[in-house]
């Protein structure tokens, strides 16, 4: 009883996390966003620098018309944003934040879980793209295809590099045998990790699916409303999981000073920071073009993973 | 053999396993019966993803958690994206589609349920009295197995099996591929959009 | 567990995928169904190594293997079946009978060819 | 040779140098804006100027001036003379959702009726009422900040310096009349009144 109780605590903390930190930082993509373009950004909605804009956005969406086209595929229109944002909330689940057990559920093997499941989430773009009844969703489906299946292999890679470090596919694992030197072993896989989960985001400068001035939203176009906001939801909040991956891959999760009291801040500070270079990225590069983006996955990240797992079984035999 | 011999678990006590295992299994068949049968055929794509996901979880259940995930990571995620990929670009259209079954679809019928009759009663026959031990090791354990016995007694099927994708990949590439010199004039503007597929 | 469960729904799985693929004419969904059959095989893999206690975990070897074919299988099936469907403007395997014996209606591409004009068909309703 | 990636890392440096300054925002509605001297909001109408000569309505590119007006007659100054007549103006509007602010109207207007006023606050809900008549044009006019003093070291504006010399021949004249009359000639003075009044 009480254990089941602890499950239920723990998942409902993943929850509020899952509900939370993707508005943080969405919030903070407004404000950056606004500041390193020489604008204030939202300073209306809830009083102090429009820290309630995301709250007010919500209720502006729940407010909408929820609009199906007449031609779409009514149900898998309807289906695709749950399957794009629960996969999300289901890699939160098994992400460490803490040492000593503090994640949701320890998943063995939870790097292939985490991977694998992340991958699922694209099938919601595509149903969306699909089931639009609109060629330029149509197009933004290809695009999204084309791009997930250029961007997993490296993104596979460099996962494989760090597991082969720690010799282990448990997340909690990979954190504790990590030293601060695997950050510089790794950087290279860690580049190529996070530019890959950029890429598989779709988040600019590799936002192609979604290219406004070429295909309006992608598969995106059609939606409306709630649904609508399910798919910017599960945009944030694929950014809060991939800094939180990479955090806990290549950055050493909770290690830092006083690890065994704060870790878990530790883990949110590396997040916060890397969702920030996310965002900063975006800020700063223009999107690249659509056979520039395939070039880029297939000729650089590809050979640089493969170096960086060839880096690593050599570190690894000769310092065993 | 030995655990079934020692104690017998009776078909009319299942245990939750056992339940949760029928329950999923049902869904999983339900679901390719869907995909085989609809006549839609980005449907038919999207129940293969049911199917898929519902073996993933009866791996789960069999206690192979890294084959589940392994399962989730290249069908869910990448072959049935594949497979959607390719509706796509052979124009599946929205609602019922012309071509989806043949017309021997009543022979297919009877060959499939003759071999699904053949099969059932030989396995039910075989195995009537045996019974898995699933509560057998941890998940840890079965991992780092699988992993260990794949590079040391199966390496060179391995490495056999990296030179056969390779060469798919390869193979790919060159079949997708447009040579422009050998290229007709598309006469009628329905390949044109294709041009820069993969 | 009883061992009857997973090898019977191995073996309805591997009915249904041959169903589909006898009775399909769509290329894809062909594929499909053989990803179907690949998984009942998979499924009975995984069950006998789970009940064998096999310590090499041999079962599961073999259905990563058998995977990583269907990964390939299906990479460079999609291939053939879009530049099929790019020759011949359509992706119907009923009419690839190219090959066939003289007798039998060759499927030529050309405006006039049935599988063409539902290739048009077919296009104005996925851009509808 | 630039380093390869230089170029990234610049980019990055000027989006992150631009969040650490002040942003440039005008927060509008809670602070007012610093506007310019002679800032161009709205058009202001003082009508004792306006001889209705229609031809700011004429020059307006996309027509937003109606001007009504009649003319009266007003009896002759002396008996047998001609009749004076004077436009009287009767409406004068302009429809702002027209205007396009290109200030022709102003810059033709001979009499100096038009001007600019740096009142911009004047939006309305309904379209309609962005029409402004003379009475709101007039009213504008009390926002038209005073022209701006002339440089010390500019050339005197032509009418001050027609004025001024028109003054100081008459100062002159006056003075030689005074002299005139310390010697006593009487006659002169009286000549030289005419010549000056013509």
């Amino acid at each position: 009883m009480n254990d089941t109780l602890h499950v239920v605590l723990r998942l409902v903390a993943v929850l509020v996390a899952f509900l939370v930190l993707p508005l943080l930082v969405g919030q903070t993509e407004h404000k950056v966003m606004a500041h390193m373009q020489g604008r204030l950004g939202p300073m209306y909605a809830g009083g102090f620098h429009g820290w309630a804009q995301l709250v007010a956005d919500g209720v502006k969406f729940a407010q909408k018309e929820d609009v199906v086209p007449a031609d779409a595929d009514r149900r898998i229109f309807q289906l695709a944003p749950a399957v794009a944002l629960l996969p999300y909330l289901l890699v939160l689940i098994v992400i460490p934040v803490g040492p000593h057990g503090f994640v949701g559920e320890a998943v063995d093997a939870g790097l292939f879980f985490v991977l694998a499941v992340m991958g699922v989430g694209v099938l919601g773009s595509l149903m969306a793209g699909w089931a639009s009844a609109n060629k330029f969703s149509l197009l933004g489906g290809l695009r999204t295809a084309a791009q997930l299946m250029a961007y997993e292999l490296p993104m596979l890679l460099a996962a494989a590099s760090v597991a082969m470090a720690a010799g282990t596919l448990s997340l909690p694992g990979i954190v504790e045998s990590y030293h601060w030197w695997w950050t510089l072993w790794q950087l290279m896989g860690g580049l190529v990790f996070f530019t890959a989960g950029l890429a598989e985001l779709q988040r600019p400068p590799f936002d192609m699916p979604v290219a406004d001035s070429e295909i309006i939203f992608g598969a995106y176009t059609e939606y409306t409303g709630l649904r609508f906001a399910l798919f910017l939801l599960a945009e944030y909040a694929g950014i809060v999981v991939l800094c939180g991956l990479t955090t806990v891959l290549f950055l050493g999760g909770w290690h830092g000073p006083w690890a065994g009291s704060v870790g878990w801040l530790w883990t949110l500070l590396k997040t916060a920071v890397l969702a920030f270079i996310v965002i900063w990225l975006r800020v700063s590069y223009p999107r690249l073009r659509e056979d520039q983006l395939m070039k880029f996955a297939w000729t650089v990240l590809i050979p640089i993973s493969l170096v960086q797992i060839a880096l690593t079984g050599v570190v690894k035999v000769v310092t065993s | 053999m030995i655990h079934s011999a020692t104690h017998h678990p009776g078909f009319l006590s299942p245990t939750g396993v056992e339940i949760t295992f029928l329950l999923v299994g049902l869904a999983t068949l339900g679901a390719a019966v869907v995909t085989v049968t609809t006549r839609q055929l980005v449907h038919a794509a999207l129940w293969l993803v049911v199917a898929l996901g519902g073996i993933a979880v009866e791996y789960l259940l069999l206690t192979a958690e890294f084959i589940a995930w392994v399962q989730v990571l290249i069908y869910v995620g990448s072959v049935v994206v594949l497979l959607l990929f390719g509706l796509m670009l052979t124009k599946a259209p929205i609602g019922h589609s012309p071509d989806a079954d043949s017309e021997n679809r009543w022979v297919a019928l009877a060959v499939a349920l003759a071999a699904a009759g053949t099969l059932v009663w030989v396995v039910a026959d075989a195995f009537r009295s045996t019974w898995i031990d699933v509560h057998h090791g941890t998940g840890q354990s079965a991992t780092k197995v699988t992993g260990s016995s794949l590079f040391r007694f199966w390496v060179l099927p391995f490495e056999a099996l990296s030179v056969l994708l390779l060469a798919a990949l390869v193979g790919a590439i060159v079949l997708s591929r447009r040579r422009a010199d050998v290229l007709p004039p598309a006469p009628d503007g329905s390949t044109a959009p294709h041009g820069k597929d993969r | 567990m009883h061992l009857v469960y997973p090898a019977v729904l191995a073996s309805l799985l591997f009915c249904v995928g041959l169903y589909g693929v006898l009775a399909r004419r769509n290329a894809i969904l062909v594929l499909m169904s053989v990803e179907l059959m690949l998984n009942a095989v998979n499924l009975n893999l995984v069950a006998f190594d789970t009940w064998l206690h096999d310590r090499l975990h041999s079962g599961q070897a073999l259905t990563l293997f058998t995977i990583t074919i269907a990964a390939a299988e299906i990479g460079i099936g999609l291939a053939i079946v879009l530049l099929v469907h790019r020759n011949r403007g359509t992706a119907d395997i009923d009419r690839l009978t190219g090959l066939a014996d003289p007798g039998q209606p060759l499927a030529l591409p050309g405006p006039p060819e049935p599988g063409a004009a539902s290739g048009h068909d077919e296009k104005a309703e996925a851009t509808a | 040779m630039p380093l390869p990636g230089s170029g990234l890392a610049k980019g990055l440096a000027v989006t992150l140098r631009t969040m650490t300054r002040k942003s440039v925002t005008a927060r509008y509605p809670d602070t007012q804006p610093e506007l310019p001297p002679r800032s161009r909001g709205v058009i202001a109408l003082f009508e004792e100027n306006c001889t209705v000569c229609m031809l700011c309505a004429r020059e307006c590119p996309d027509w937003c001036i109606y001007i009504d007006s009649h003319k009266e007659t007003s009896p002759p100054a002396a008996p047998g003379g001609r009749e004076r007549s004077r436009n009287v103006l009767d409406r004068f509007a302009i429809d702002f959702a027209l205007c396009m602010y290109c200030g022709i109207c102003i810059e033709v207007c001979p009499f100096d009726a038009l001007f600019w006023s740096p009142e911009f606050e004047y939006a309305e809900t309904d379209i309609l009422d962005l029409t402004h008549e003379r009475d709101k044009l007039r009213d504008w006019m009390w926002t038209v900040p005073a022209p701006p003093p002339l440089d010390p070291a500019a050339e005197e504006p032509k009418e001050i310096a027609a004025a001024r010399k028109a003054a100081e021949k008459q100062a002159a004249q006056a003075q030689a009349q005074a002299e005139a009359e310390k010697q006593a000639r009487p006659g002169d003075a009286e000549g030289g009144t005419g010549e000056g009044e013509a």
